[in-house]
C-alpha cells in the first residue's frame, strides 16, 4: 500500500555544495518501505516544476522520511530553497525494492554518485555483511561516508579524478577487485548497482562477462509513478517494463541495453 | 443539489472524468481514489492488437506542461475485454473506451466489439499525434473525420459515441460541426498539441520520437477557447479537457460550454485531482447557490 | 567568434532580437538596454491610421504564459517615421518594423511608404483579418497569403521582407513555403495562440476581448515544434519566437533551425533578457568551442 | 531613472491575518523615489507566477525598500512563503507620484484596503498636514494605525461592518464630513485617492458634484511596467493611458469611467 500525503518538511540541509539532506514528516505514511523503493515528492502552489520527482528512499523511522538528493535542475533547485515548516507533497512508497541475498551470498553494492541514495537502506539492512564500490567524480562529491564504513564490511571509494580512494571508475575498480579476488565464486556473488546509466550498462556486462547474477536500480522520466501513463518505458527480454511498477529494480539480465 | 449530466444516452453522476492515457485502467491509481466516486473512467487507448509503444524518453516536462509520445502502448482490445472491461465492472461508473485505429475498417471492428461488450461510450481518438500513420489524418481532414463517424456511427448500437477533437486545427468549429452532422453523440476536446524539445547539450530532442503531445496547465488557454468556439458552433454535448488541474479550472470549462470536464495530466501531480474537483464543484455550487450543475454549462458573460 | 548572421540583405551583428509589441519602440527600454548591443529592434505592429486599440483588462495572467489583446493600438504610421524612426536610428542596430493591415492595399501602402522612409525589415504580421473577406485571417488561408505577399513583394525594394506566420494552423510547412515561394526574405514564427481565460467568480472572461494570444514559456514546444517543421521545408532564414527566456532557450531554437530568434514576453520578466541572451549565447560558443553561430542552426541530431 | 536588480529580502513578515511587510535590501537603488511610485518585484527560479507583481512604494531609506501587500492570488502566495536571506528581482521606481499639494491647501486621503500602502508615505511627506479617511471591512483589516496617527492631522476609519471607526463605507463618511465642515472651502481641499476601482469611482462622483480637485492611483493588469506593451490601459479624456507610465497617478477628473 503506498499513501499520498501532504508532508512538512522537519530539515532540509546540504551534506555538500550540491547535495541536500531532506526530512519529512511522515505520520501517515502507512507501511515500512523497502532499501531500493521510492517516492514522487512534488512541490506545491506553482505548476512549474510541474511534475512530481522521484527519489530513493534513503533512510526511515521515528516518524521520518529522509531524501538525499543531487541538486540537478529546476524542480531540486527549488527544492533546496524550502525550509522547515513548509510542505511537500509526497507519494509512496512506490516501485519493488531490491530482493535482499540468500544466505551465504556476498553482496556487492556498486553506487555512482547519487546512486548511493537508494543503496544506503540497503547496506544498512544487510548489517556489515555487504561490500561497497562506491565511486564519485571527486572525493567531495561523495557522500556519507562516516555512516556508510559503519555499515559495511568493506568500503571501496574511487574517484575519476584519484582526489578520494583508487583513482578510476566504479567499474575499472570492481573488475580489479573481482580478478584480484578470484578465489570467490562468482556463484556466491550477487551484484547491486544503482548510478547513472552508462553504469548500469558496464555492470551489465560485468555480471554477464562473469556470470555474475544481481539487481540494478533504473531511471526513467516519470509522470505519475504508480503505473498508469506508461511513461517510464525501460526495454527488457520481455518487451517494454514500466520503472516506476516493475522496476525501479531489476533482474541485470532482463534489462536490454 | 443536481451535479448529474447527460451525454447521450449516458447519465453521469458528475460531470468529472478521467483523460484518456492518464489514468490507466483505473486499477492503477485504485489504492488512492474511490472509483465508485467519478462520473466515467475512459480508459488508455486500445487497438485491434497489441501495441509495444515508443522507445524511452516518452515524456518530459515543460514549462506547466509537458510532452509525451508513448505510441499508443496497449494491450490490444482481445486482452482489455478479458482483463480489464470486468475489473471496471466491478465499480460503480461508467466506463468509456478510446480507440485508435489506422484506417476505417479498424475503427469498425474496434467499435463493434466494444460495444457489443457493453462499454458505456466509445470515444474516437483522431488526434493522437504520436504515430506517424495514426489519428492525425482523421483528426484535420473534414472529409475523412466525417466518413469515418458516419461508418462508425452506423455500427455502434448501444454505446455512446464520442470524437475526440484535434487541436491542430484553424478552426475547431468546423470540425466540431462535422462530429456532430455524422451522428456523434458528444465530442470531447481537446487532444494533445503536437511540441517538441531539444536537450541543448546534447542536441537530441528530449523524447526520443521528437514529436510530443503537450499537456497540462500550459495549454488549458487554448482548450478552454477551443471549448467556447465549438459550443457556439453546436448543440451536443462537450466533454472539456486540457490542463484541466483543480475545480476552478473545470467550472472555467463548463462556463465556457462543456457539460463534463476530463483531468488527464492533473493526475500526475495529485493522484486524487479527480475527487478533488468533485468536492471543489460541490462546495462552489453550495457557495453560490447553484441547484442544477447544468446551469453553468454555457454561463459565460460577455 | 562570429555572432553576425543574415536575414535576406539584413547582416545583424547578432542574432537576438525582439518580438514586436513587446518592446515598444525601444525607447521605453533604453533605460535598462543598450539599445546598440541589439541584433535588430522588431517594433510594435503599425498601421495607416492610429489605431485605439481594446478596452481594458487588455492581458492575464496564465500558467507560464499570459493573454493579450491589446487591439493593435498605435500611432500610426505617419507619427512612427516622425517620431520613433530618428529615436531608433541613433543607436547602431537594425530597425524592422510590424505592419498590418485589413486589405491587401493597406498593407501595400504600409511597407511602400516605410520602405521608401529606408527601414531595415518589414515583417508581415498576417494574424490580422481581412476585411473585404469577411474577417478571415490572412495567415490561415494559403491563397490569399501568397497573394498578400506577392504584391507587397513588388513594392518593397530595399529593406528585407519577413512573413510572421500564424501558429494557428494545421501544417506549418505549407505556410512557410508559401512564403518563401512568394517572395518572402524570411518567414518568423511563432506569432501568438488564440486563448481564452475566464474568472468564474464574475463569470466574464479576463480579458475584455473574450479572446487573446497566448505567449510565454507556456507556448514554447509549440513554437520549437513549427521552427523545426518549418526548417525541413524552406531555405529561407526562420527567425524563431515563443517563449524564449532565456539563452539555452534561444539555442534550442536555433538547434531547431532558427537562424535568428526574438524575444517576447521575456522582456516583462526580465527587462535586460535580450542582453542576457546575447551574453549566454557568447559563453555557450566559448564553451562549446563553437566558431561561428551559423553552425547551431538545424543541428539537432535525430 | 528607474532600475532593474536582484534584491535580498531582508524581513518579510505578517502584519495581520493576510497583509505582509516585506522588506528588501536596495543597495543599487539609485534616486529616492516619490509616493504614488510603484515598483514590480518578480518570483525567481519558476515561470509561474510569470509576470511581476506591482507594488506602491510603502517606505524606503537606510538601503531599504518596504511594500506592504495583501495576500491576493497565486503570486503574493508565494511571495508570503519567502524567507530572509531569498532574493526577488526588483524594477523601479515606476510612473508617475503624487504631485504634492500647493500651500494652504488641506490634502484629503482616502485609502480603501490596501490603498494604504501607496498613500503612507504621503501622508508621512505631508507631514501631519494631512486629513486621512481610511476604509477597511473590518477592524482586523485595517493596518499601521499606530504610525498613521503619528502621521496625520486627523485619522478618521471607517468599516463595512462598524468593527472599528465608523461605520459604512470610506466614501459615506467622506461624505458626511464634506457636509459637515461646509465652512472648509472646496476650493481649499485636494483629493488624493488609492483603493478599489469601484472605490476609485465613487471618490470621482464627489469630486466632480462638489468641485473638489485631486488625484487618484489606479490599478491595471499590467506586463512590463515600463510602457512598451500597453497592458496597462485606462480610459482618458485624452483616450487609452498607460497606468505605468502616465499613471499611477491621475488627475480624478482625466479618467472615463
Ligand atoms: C526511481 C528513481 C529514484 C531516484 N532517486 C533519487 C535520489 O534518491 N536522489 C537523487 O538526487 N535523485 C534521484 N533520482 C533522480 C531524480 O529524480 C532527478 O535528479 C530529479 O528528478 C531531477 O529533477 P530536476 O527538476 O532537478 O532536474 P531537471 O533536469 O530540471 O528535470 C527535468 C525533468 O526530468 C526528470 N529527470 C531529470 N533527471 C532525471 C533522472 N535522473 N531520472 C529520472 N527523471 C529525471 C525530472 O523528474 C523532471 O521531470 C531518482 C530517479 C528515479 C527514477
Ligand atoms: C500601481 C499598482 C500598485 C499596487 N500596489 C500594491 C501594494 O502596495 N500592495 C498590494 O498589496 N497590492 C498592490 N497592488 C495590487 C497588486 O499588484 C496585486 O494584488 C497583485 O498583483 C496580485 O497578485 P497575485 O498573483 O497575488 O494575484 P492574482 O489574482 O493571482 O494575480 C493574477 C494576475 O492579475 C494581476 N493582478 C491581480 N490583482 C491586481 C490588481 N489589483 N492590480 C493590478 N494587477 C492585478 C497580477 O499582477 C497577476 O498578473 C498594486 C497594483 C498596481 C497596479
Ligand atoms: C501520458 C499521456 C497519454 C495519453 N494517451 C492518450 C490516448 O491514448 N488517447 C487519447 O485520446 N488521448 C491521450 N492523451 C491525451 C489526454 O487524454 C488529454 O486529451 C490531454 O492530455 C490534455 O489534457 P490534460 O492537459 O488534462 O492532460 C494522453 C495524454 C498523456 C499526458
Ligand atoms: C503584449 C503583446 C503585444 C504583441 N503585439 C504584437 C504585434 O503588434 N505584432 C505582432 O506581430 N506580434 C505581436 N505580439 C506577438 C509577439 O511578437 C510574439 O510573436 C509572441 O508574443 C510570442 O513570443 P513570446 O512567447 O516570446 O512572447 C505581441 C505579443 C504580446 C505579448
Ligand atoms: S511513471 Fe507513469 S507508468 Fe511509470
Ligand atoms: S504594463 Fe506595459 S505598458 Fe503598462
Amino acid at each position: 500500500m503506498s499513501k499520498y500525503l501532504i508532508a512538512e518538511i522537519k530539515d532540509n540541509r546540504p551534506v555538500n555544495k550540491n547535495h541536500n539532506l531532506l526530512v519529512l514528516d511522515s505520520p501517515g505514511i502507512p507501511e515500512t518501505p523497502s532499501p531500493g523503493q521510492f517516492y514522487m515528492v512534488g512541490i506545491e502552489g506553482t505548476n512549474d516544476p510541474l511534475l512530481k520527482r522521484p527519489f530513493s528512499l534513503f533512510r526511515e523511522g521515528n516518524g521520518e522520511i529522509h531524501f538525499l538528493y543531487r541538486i540537478k535542475g529546476k524542480g531540486t533547485g527549488l527544492l533546496r530553497q524550502m525550509e522547515k515548516g513548509e510542505k511537500v507533497s509526497l507519494l509512496g512508497p512506490l516501485g519493488n525494492g531490491y530482493p535482499l541475498p540468500p544466505k551465504n551470498i556476498t553482496p556487492l553494492l556498486i553506487a555512482g554518485g547519487i546512486g548511493i541514495a537508494s543503496l544506503f537502506p540497503l547496506a544498512a539492512k544487510l548489517s556489515d555483511s555487504a561490500i561497497l564500490f562506491y565511486g564519485g567524480r571527486t572525493g567531495d562529491e561523495l557522500l556519507m561516508l562516516d555512516e556508510l564504513k559503519g555499515m559495511v564490511k568493506e568500503l571501496i571509494i574511487s574517484t575519476d579524478n584519484g582526489s578520494a580512494g583508487k583513482k578510476g571508475t566504479v567499474i575499472d575498480v570492481l573488475n580489479i577487485f573481482l580478478t584480484s579476488n578470484s578465489q570467490l565464486l562468482t556463484s556466491n556473488l550477487l551484484l547491486y548497482a544503482c548510478g547513472p546509466s552508462p553504469m548500469l550498462e558496464a555492470v551489465s556486462r560485468v555480471a554477464s562477462e562473469k556470470g555474475i547474477k544481481g539487481y540494478i536500480s533504473t531511471e526513467g522520466n516519470m509522470a505519475c509513478g504508480v503505473g498508469a501513463c506508461l511513461s517510464c518505458a525501460v526495454n527488457t527480454k520481455k518487451g517494454y517494463k514500466r520503472v516506476c511498477k516493475e522496476g525501479p529494480v531489476f533482474a541485470i539480465e532482463e534489462i536490454v541495453w | 443539489m443536481n451535479l448529474t449530466i447527460n451525454i447521450g444516452k449516458l447519465k453521469l453522476k458528475n460531470p468529472v472524468m478521467t483523460a484518456s492515457g492518464t489514468f490507466g485502467y483505473g486499477e492503477e491509481y485504485s489504492e488512492f481514489v474511490d472509483l465508485n466516486k467519478l462520473g466515467a473512467i475512459v480508459v488508455k487507448g486500445i487497438s485491434i492488437k497489441p501495441k509495444e509503444g515508443n522507445p524511452p524518453p516518452r515524456i518530459c516536462e515543460t514549462s506547466c506542461g509537458m510532452l509525451n509520445s508513448i505510441g499508443l502502448q496497449n494491450m490490444g482490445v482481445k486482452e482489455f475485454l478479458k482483463t480489464k472491461l470486468p475489473y471496471i465492472r466491478k465499480y460503480d461508473t461508467k466506463l468509456i473506451v478510446n480507440i485508435l485505429g489506422n484506417t476505417i475498417q479498424e475503427y469498425v471492428k474496434l467499435s463493434g466489439t466494444l460495444d457489443d461488450a457493453g462499454v458505456d461510450g466509445i470515444e474516437l481518438n483522431v488526434s493522437c499525434p504520436n504515430v506517424k500513420k495514426g489519428g492525425m489524418l482523421f483528426g484535420t481532414d473534414k472529409k475523412m473525420l466525417g466518413k469515418l463517424i458516419r461508418t462508425v456511427r452506423n455500427n455502434v448500437k448501444n454505446s455512446t459515441l464520442i470524437t475526440k477533437l484535434s487541436p491542430n486545427v484553424s478552426d475547431i468549429r468546423e470540425f466540431a460541426k462535422v462530429a456532430e452532422e455524422s451522428g456523434s453523440d458528444a465530442i470531447s476536446l481537446i487532444n494533445t498539441i503536437p511540441g517538441m524539445a531539444i536537450n541543448i547539450k546534447t542536441r537530441k530532442p528530449k523524447i526520443a520520437n521528437m514529436i510530443g503531445g503537450l499537456s497540462g496547465p500550459a495549454i488549458k488557454p487554448i482548450a478552454v477557447r477551443m471549448v467556447y468556439e465549438a459550443y457556439t458552433a453546436v448543440k451536443i454535448p462537450i466533454i472539456g479537457i486540457g490542463g484541466i488541474m483543480n475545480y476552478e479550472d473545470a467550472i472555467e470549462f463548463m462556463l465556457a460550454g462543456a457539460t463534463a470536464v476530463a483531468a488527464g495530466t492533473a493526475n500526475f501531480v495529485n493522484p486524487v485531482a479527480t475527487l478533488d474537483i468533485i468536492k471543489g464543484i460541490e462546495s462552489f455550487m453550495k457557495e453560490n447557490n447553484i441547484m442544477d450543475l447544468k446551469e453553468l454549462t454555457g454561463g459565460l458573460r460577455c
